[in-house]
């Protein structure tokens, strides 16, 4: 199958976006008090939630984790609001109820975000089974680590996806790590995808950090559930380059392990295929990054200049 | 008018909201196909008019039921899934508590969670503690939740209709005692709307506060009591959140003496969040201390006796009036 | 491997004494008041039970489940204080705190009985962890049904034993129903043991209405457990000859389906290969069911005769 | 004396158990290795000290973590295990509700599970709703737990000695908040007993009973009140099952007015046992009706002045204490 040239480049760009957000936060968290919260980042993962939703509808619906931004980003969500919400200002897009770690797009179908390990799963089942109920063409990503693949929820939401024939992809995002344990340490499984076979579901591998093949691999996912042959397991090999949170050491990952995975960054590599087939040069990639930082500078200010919520407000939205 | 067990109650008031709208589903273990061919039990017979489409067979997989409510009704749709018996809760518990109770406020208002999650409960059958163990305290501590726990069939009708069509995620818990005693039951469509309790007899001298399976024992105790010239208010709680405060406020105003009634373990069962509120804001109409009539804080065990004792009966309400009185 | 003569003995006799024990049940249970409770039986499956429990030590460990009777008797539990308990009575080995569905024998290594489906397994896992912990030659036995290794708890319990290769044999008893649902209903995967590989685990199936197999399968995945190589997945297919429960109609099980399978019935296959191969002589056999007989008659004489536990009893036993 | 944060203190009970006997061991996420190389957090340096056998990282599976220490408390180790934030204990809560409160009772006195389940908890770091939220009240509802929630370093190390030695299933609920607050704390082995609450400070007034989190504002706000002329005496319960009536009951005998303070909403939390309590045993005491200062009813935002509005404080306990004085 090959890969549209405008989805080449939507995709170059988000994870551009992507890359420029991530590591403006990195320095913001860093001065006390500007960011409450955690602050849980996707660098070097970013082929993963471009290559997916490049693939993607905007009426295909994705149920994202705690390492979201990537993913919102990649769907189209505003990063004015999502750089308020993180900064938790009313201008945010949750109003401030979320932070950075829930944060919830329902306009670009991106509705639940949900940092309880595992608990993606079960809701997209339910997302994916609204979409085949009312015989929609339309599919639900589920994004999740590599750890909550060992969550009970991961077990019981294969199960009935692959029972029912749901029109939903389990997109694994295997970055080596689930906080300070290496995947070694949490499962004797060579490969996540290979759980896939407990439920007679399609597992496959892909290369995490080329976003061509994600976006392949999410292609063919997507067809098979729209052609109603139900969900697939479908695995991003990756590697985390930050710490869990930016307050990690990172003092468990090797040195050089970290180094080898930089020099396999996703975002050079899709640029460079790019720029040698023609389809973009070099200053056009330097236009995306300028650009980039021109979103983000302006996200940033909005957020700066955005009013906290009035305490008052808290006690809004709980019942509709 | 027609006579009914809860369970049929239940049945009629599902039968009616899925012909009346097709965004309403049900699912849960066993709601389709069930060991039980029993006309008696709430889902009976849905599935052959409403077909596998509508009425889903889950696996043995709580976690995921309540998942596939919250995920569908985030689209929109209206599912009531069924959790087999209240101790099963905990397994759905983070679906619950943490996303259908949460999400919508962590949307910051953008999203709504219209689902219903039935759970049957209730002592009284000898299967023992992990199938008969009340944990409405749980759900109404936790913001988001709606929690109806109905004592009549024409109230379980009412009440589930209006659940149904409430935007908000609703705890529905149903006592599987109350589905073999016959009740009349209007056959219209009505709604009996969240929120209000309902004084289900009048009463001058002392107010019982109750709900669920314990209703029948409190009318029975007030039956007995008016023989003595003790005329008890029972007040049928109906829905624990929303409180209906004022109608037990009221009642205490007029009576000045008040007993909380429930089947739950006493410590920390919602029997102390009535005396708590009737403490911060009926304390000057008290001329008594309250007092609680529940289980007590043991796991429901298996032996007739000892199931027996376990759970508070006419007597057990009668004794507490008595003392109250003096 | 060869099965001891008199383990093939000690498996009938086992067989024999489940089957009437069940049958027992089955009248008593019709009778109103007699019985509180739900009556849950392993008619037809007892070849599991009786199999597995003759491989196993008496210091081994077994966590069952709500169909439990067979595995409890072939573990050796007292038949007279298991009929006490099912009855309610103060004699019965947990003075009337349990009734028939949370059986625990601690005597006989038989601890914790769990009802909640998918409960026995994380609680194996812990108790394997204490052999492991100590360097006991022992292992566990985890019972639980084919509707069990749905549940969240089942993934988490396998994942865990087998990163930590904790001497326990997850034994899933797939009666091919749980509750009114076939087993194709719940799940899409053609074998429960193919489950094994989303752990790196073995995954074996065998008959489970062929007592010997079940033996053999269980020594092996014992040996492999005491040899420090972690935990197997057991997969016994047999048939729920009768409802849930005594009160399920089976209205959902083809008849001719239920009459294929008491044609397979694990005693007298058994019995006949016993007695054809000269281990026993059809008088002996005659012997062993009256002698089953008796013991039986005698369970329910001693739990007619014992009292009820007082009222006030109901307040033991919650703490140390 | 030592002064440590309750992150450090908990380590030294940790630390001092294992010492002693073998049979303990902790498990839980990164309980051995971290993300935090923070000497003030509880389980920092023990992996290195007891190394892999006994200092177990699990998998994100909090119904196995919680099921490993139910198996190996029957089989007579003494788990220690770690649910990472209170929230999650919905995911272990099966096999801590089910089957470690319940199993003892079913087994008739046979079996006994000698477990801690310890859980960080508390609203105040930004996280949100299902990170931030408090459910010791759904711990004390159910038989057969023990449920400590100290508030001060000295007091966590006492407690939790206890609770590991203690026979019972024991819920140990950690405020992270206190983590990084350095309090006194006796170098030598001692035991604080579960079920005594400790009076923080004497008051002749009225009465604040609070635990965990809360003690802080309530020593502050006894502080202020007195420069008013206005003693509150402050109940730190430490246990909430065991209940120490006793202290309470007496404290209120003596001050004739009660506030119950905690951080978790305020609809059937604990706070309502209290009042429930007093109400039914202490009512000929109360000179005025009892107040709540408590979470409001809702989930825990994550936005700093939305948080902050949760979360009850000095000032909220001081206005409480000036009506019921009035
Ligand atoms: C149920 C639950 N348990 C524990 C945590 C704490 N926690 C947050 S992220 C994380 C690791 C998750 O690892 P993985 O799924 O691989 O995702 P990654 O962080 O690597 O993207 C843990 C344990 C949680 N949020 N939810
Ligand atoms: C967590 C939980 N959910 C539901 C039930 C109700 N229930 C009891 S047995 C059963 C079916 C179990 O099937 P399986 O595991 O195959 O065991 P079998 O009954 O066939 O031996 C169900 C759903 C339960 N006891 N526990
Ligand atoms: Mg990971
Ligand atoms: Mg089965």
């Amino acid at each position: 199958m090959d890969v549209p040239e405008e989805k080449k480049i939507k995709m170059l760009e988000t994870m551009i976006l992507s890359r420029k957000f991530s590591d403006t936060l990195v320095e913001l968290c860093k001065i006390q008090g500007k960011i409450p919260g955690m602050m849980i980042l996707s660098t070097g993962q970013e082929a993963v939630g471009s290559g997916v939703c490049a693939a993607l509808d905007l009426e295909d619906v994705i149920i994202t984790n705690h390492r979201s931004h990537n993913h919102l980003l990649a769907k189209g969500a505003d990063p004015n609001e999502l750089m308020a919400e993180i900064y938790c200002k009313k201008t945010g897009c949750n109003k401030g109820k979320s932070g950075t770690l829930h944060l919830a797009v329902p306009e670009v179908n991106a509705p639940c975000t949900t940092t309880v390990v595992g608990a993606t799963l079960p809701i997209a089942v339910g997302r994916a089974f609204a979409q085949q109920y009312r015989n929609e063409k339309t599919v639900t990503v589920c994004f999740f680590g590599d750890g909550a693949a060992d969550e009970g929820s991961f077990h019981e939401a294969l199960n009935l996806a692959a029972l029912w024939q749901l029109p939903v992809i389990f997109l694994c995002e295997n970055n080596m790590y689930a906080g300070a344990q290496r995947y070694e340490e949490h499962t004797k499984v060579a490969d996540m995808a290979e759980r896939a076979k407990a439920y007679n579901m399609p597992g496959v591998i892909v290369d995490g950090n080329d976003a061509l093949a994600v976006y392949q691999a999410t292609r063919e996912a997507r067809q098979l559930a729209l052609d109603g042959q139900g969900p697939t397991l479908l695995e991003c090999k990756t590697y985390r380059c930050r710490g869990h949170g930016e307050t990690d050491p990172q003092h468990y990952q090797p040195k050089d392990e970290i180094k080898a995975w930089q020099n396999k960054c996703p975002i050079p590599r899709l640029a460079d295929t790019l720029i040698e087939s023609d389809i973009i040069t070099s200053s056009r990639l330097e236009e995306m990054q300028s650009l980039a930082e021109n979103i983000v500078q302006e996200a940033v200010r909005f957020a700066e200049e955005s009013p906290y919520p009035e305490p008052h407000e808290a006690l809004e939205d709980v019942y509709v | 008018m027609q006579k009914l067990g809860m369970g049929q109650a239940i049945n009629q008031a599902l039968k009616e909201e899925m012909q009346r709208d097709p965004n309403v589903f049900i699912a849960g273990e066993g709601v389709g196909v069930s060991i039980h061919l029993n006309p008696m039990f709430p889902t009976h017979g849905l599935l052959e008019e409403f077909g596998p489409g509508r009425v889903k067979d889950t696996p043995v997989s709580e976690a995921a039921i309540a998942g596939l409510a919250v995920g569908a009704a985030e689209a929109g749709l209206r599912p009531v899934v069924e959790i087999m018996f209240n101790p099963f809760f905990t397994l759905a518990s983070d679906m619950i508590v943490n996303h259908a109770a949460k999400l919508r406020y962590l949307s910051g208002g953008k999203s709504s969670f219209p689902l219903v999650v039935r759970i049957k409960s209730g002592a009284g059958f000898g299967a023992g503690c992990q199938h008969s163990h009340n944990l409405e305290a749980w759900a109404a501590h936790c913001p988001g939740l709606k929690v109806v726990m109905p004592s009549t069939s024409a109230d379980a009708k009412g009440l589930l209709k209006s659940a149904i069509r409430d935007d908000n995620p609703v705890i529905f818990i149903e006592h599987m005692g109350l589905y073999f005693a016959e009740m009349p039951v209007p056959e219209e469509d009505y709604l009996t709307p969240l929120g209000q309790a309902d004084i289900k007899r009048q009463g001058r001298d002392l107010t019982v506060v109750t709900w669920s399976g314990m209703l029948g024992a409190a009318m029975g105790a007030a039956e007995k009591l008016s023989q003595e010239g003790i005329e008890m208010e029972v007040v049928d709680l109906r829905t624990l959140i929303p409180l209906d405060k004022d109608t037990i406020l009221s009642s205490v105003e007029k009576t000045g003496r008040l007993i909380v009634m429930h089947e739950a373990t006493r410590t920390a069962g919602f029997g102390a969040e009535i005396a708590a509120v009737v403490m911060e804001e009926g304390f000057k109409y008290l001329k008594a201390p309250l007092k609680r009539v529940t289980g007590p804080d043991i796991p429901v065990p298996a032996s007739p006796p000892l199931e027996k004792f376990y759970i508070p009966d006419e007597n057990d309400l009668i004794q507490a009036a008595q003392e109250i009185i003096e």
